[in-house]
């Protein structure tokens, strides 16, 4: 393995770590909000982790530049997502 | 490792299905379901399959989600959702019954069909008469022209069906409520830097598509899907059924490619391409198929007229 | 097992789901996501067998493009049905009891 | 190092399985549309894992379009929670804002 292939296989390997603790967070949080917290921020930084790990294999600026837009675009539909569906649960109340 | 990936892609996409079918409750349903495009636009990329991949991504994870939770709304505005019956355990089990035999002979009908790339290399041969690197966009707006004519054709007659809805009194109306937003909120915010986002990206899709995959389909549904947006976020509205600026996005694909096949009828044939223009005939054609494709969605989606329309 | 075999199977699988959830739940919305997975099976079926090599037949996958936006147009329209059908006053939306009256 | 990806891949398919839970269980339905997000994202990851895993930097386009539409859904789903289906959860009125959830 080279230091290269070390490098992005690290990354990928936190990048999973943190979308397991988001999906933890989501099954083991109390009420709706708080998943709503837990789940946006691990689930992007996951996402960013893998997002690095696939930049470094492919080595090339294009490629990277259209993965960093992947992930902009990632996180600010997570983070819309988010605070409107929490709007939305404060709303609705509780309500399956 | 690959078919490790594979093997637990096809079970996650049977349970999410059955979960989706024949769970509880129907808006788990509709979550269900919309995961499940998600992973059946991932199956097509694990084959390598990356047009349909992008096809489904657009429409079975994003459009087709959209339609279904408008479809909700209106029943639960109505409380019209309940009940959601099951069927007799009688009914159930010859289902079940039938159903695992019609599986079970696709299955030994899958085992008995010899392998092959089918027509692959045929087309890889040929494509090269059209200059075009993508093959799928060579055999969708080359050698099997037809489909994809008459396929913009029905995507104009189902508009039609669904503007045959139109409540009395309300032709010529606007589609869908009036969408209202707080001015400096979230979703204003959202509507108005996603759709410029997703115009590039389906402008993108269509220039890509002649070599890399993308083309027409995919394309129209991004910019569609950037049009609902701005009309959910109430930066837009939805423009009257009859004016002409829309009816000519409408029919610009459809049109121009019937006006190309009778034009080739004189060439030698219903959809013949002069011969050494093959490529700018086919790009005319795509550039005006994902606009009209673009309006057609996202017409299709904002359902028939629900307002009377403005100064008429 | 190649990954072409898998996939045929698993939309064929699909296919067999799907019958069975149009069969046994009459809800609207459940019927149109009936049709859709076996929509969505057929097309896997389709696809995955003309796969090889990790390529897919190119005829194929300009088809099932052209039915993914059918079976989008019939999605749309019923759902524009269902929409003015609970308009209209839709009322239960379980067959035996309109029939009963 | 190609199995790597697959290997991550395979990794957020099973976080994908443990979110379909909290789908399933609800128990609010804000519950189960922010699966379906949280889903979304994964399945970005899953495509940028492909598309590196198998050298193909074409798939990232399918990536791209997941991310453009991946809040598309729970856009259409929060404005089911206002009255007439046409509104804003952040706008309309500000009692909901100021009151608490249920128990």
């Amino acid at each position: 393995m080279t230091l290269i292939e070390i490098l992005a296989s690290a990354c990928l390997a936190v990048g999973v770590f943190f979308f397991f603790a988001g999906t933890v967070g989501l099954l083991r949080f109390p009420d709706v909000h708080s998943r709503l917290h837990a789940l946006t921020k691990a689930d992007n930084l996951g996402l960013a982790f893998i997002v690095l790990g696939a930049g470094i294999h492919f080595g090339d600026v294009m490629i990277a530049a259209k993965l960093a837009l992947v992930w902009f675009l990632a996180v600010f539909a997570a983070g819309a997502a988010a605070q409107l569906v929490a709007r939305a649960a404060l709303r609705t109340g509780d309500e399956p | 490792m690959s078919l490790v990936f594979d093997i637990a892609l096809c079970a996650l996409i049977l349970g999410v299905a059955a979960m989706a079918l024949l769970g509880r409750g129907l808006f788990a349903s509709l979550a269900f379901f919309i995961v499940y495009g998600l992973l059946i636009a991932l199956a097509w990329l694990s084959l390598n399959a990356i047009d349909v991949a992008l096809a489904e991504a657009a429409i079975g994870a994003g459009v087709t989600g959209v339609l279904l939770i408008g479809a909700w709304q209106a029943l639960n505005a109505q409380s019209a959702l309940d009940p959601d019956p099951v069927a007799h355990w009688i009914t159930r089990v010859f289902a079940g019954l039938g159903c695992l035999a019609i599986g079970g002979l696709l299955a030994l009908a899958i085992l008995a069909m010899p392998g092959g790339t089918g027509l692959t290399t045929e087309v890889i041969d040929t494509q090269g008469q059209l200059d075009l690197g993508n093959s799928v966009t060579a055999v969708l707006l080359g050698f099997r022209a037809y489909d994809t004519l008459l396929e913009s054709i029905v995507l104009l007659a189902a508009l039609v069906a669904v503007w045959s809805l139109t409540p009395q009194g309300l032709w010529g109306g606007i589609p869908g409520p009036r969408h209202r937003t707080r001015p400096d909120g979230v979703m204003a915010s959202f509507g108005r830097l996603l759709p410029p986002a997703g115009l590039i990206a389906g402008v993108y899709l269509v220039w890509a598509g002649s070599d890399a995959p993308g083309g027409a389909f995919q394309a129209g549904t991004v910019l569609a899907a950037a049009w609902i947006l701005a009309v959910l976020a109430g930066l837009q509205d939805e423009p009257e059924v009859t004016s002409p600026l829309l009816r000519a996005a409408l029919l610009i694909g459809p049109a121009l490619f019937l006006l190309v096949g009778a034009v080739g009828a004189g060439f030698g044939g219903f959809l013949a391409y002069p011969e050494g223009f093959e490529k700018p005939v086919i790009l005319a054609i795509e550039y005006a198929l994902a606009l009209s494709i673009a309006a057609t969605l996202a017409l299709l989606v904002a359902g028939p007229p629900r307002r009377p329309g403005g100064a008429r | 097992m190649t990954p072409s075999l898998l996939y045929a199977l698993t939309g064929a699988g699909l296919i067999a789901l799907g019958l069975y959830g149009f069969v046994t739940r009459s809800h609207l919305i459940r019927r149109v996501l009936a049709f859709n997975v076996i929509g969505s099976g057929v097309f896997l079926v389709f696809g995955a067998l003309g796969h090889e090599g990790g390529i897919t037949d190119p005829v194929p996958q300009a088809l099932i493009i052209t039915g993914i936006v059918v079976a989008l147009s019939l999605t749309a329209f019923a759902a524009a049905m269902i929409a003015r059908y609970a308009e209209d006053g839709g009322g239960g939306l379980d067959p035996d009891a309109e029939d009963a009256g | 190092m190609d199995d790597v990806f697959l290997l991550a891949a395979l990794g957020i398919l099973v976080s994908i399985a443990g979110a379909l839970f909290r789908a399933w269980r609800g128990p609010t339905r804000a519950d189960r549309m922010m699966s379906a997000q949280l889903i979304g994202t994964g399945g970005v990851g899953v495509a940028i894992l492909l598309a590196a895993g198998r050298d193909a930097p074409a798939m990232l386009d399918v990536a791209l379009v997941f991310a453009l539409l991946a809040a598309f859904a729970a856009l259409a789903f929060v404005k089911t929670a206002t009255p007439d289906g046409a509104g804003d959860p952040e706008a309309d009125d500000t009692e909901a804002q100021d009151r608490e959830p249920a128990p």
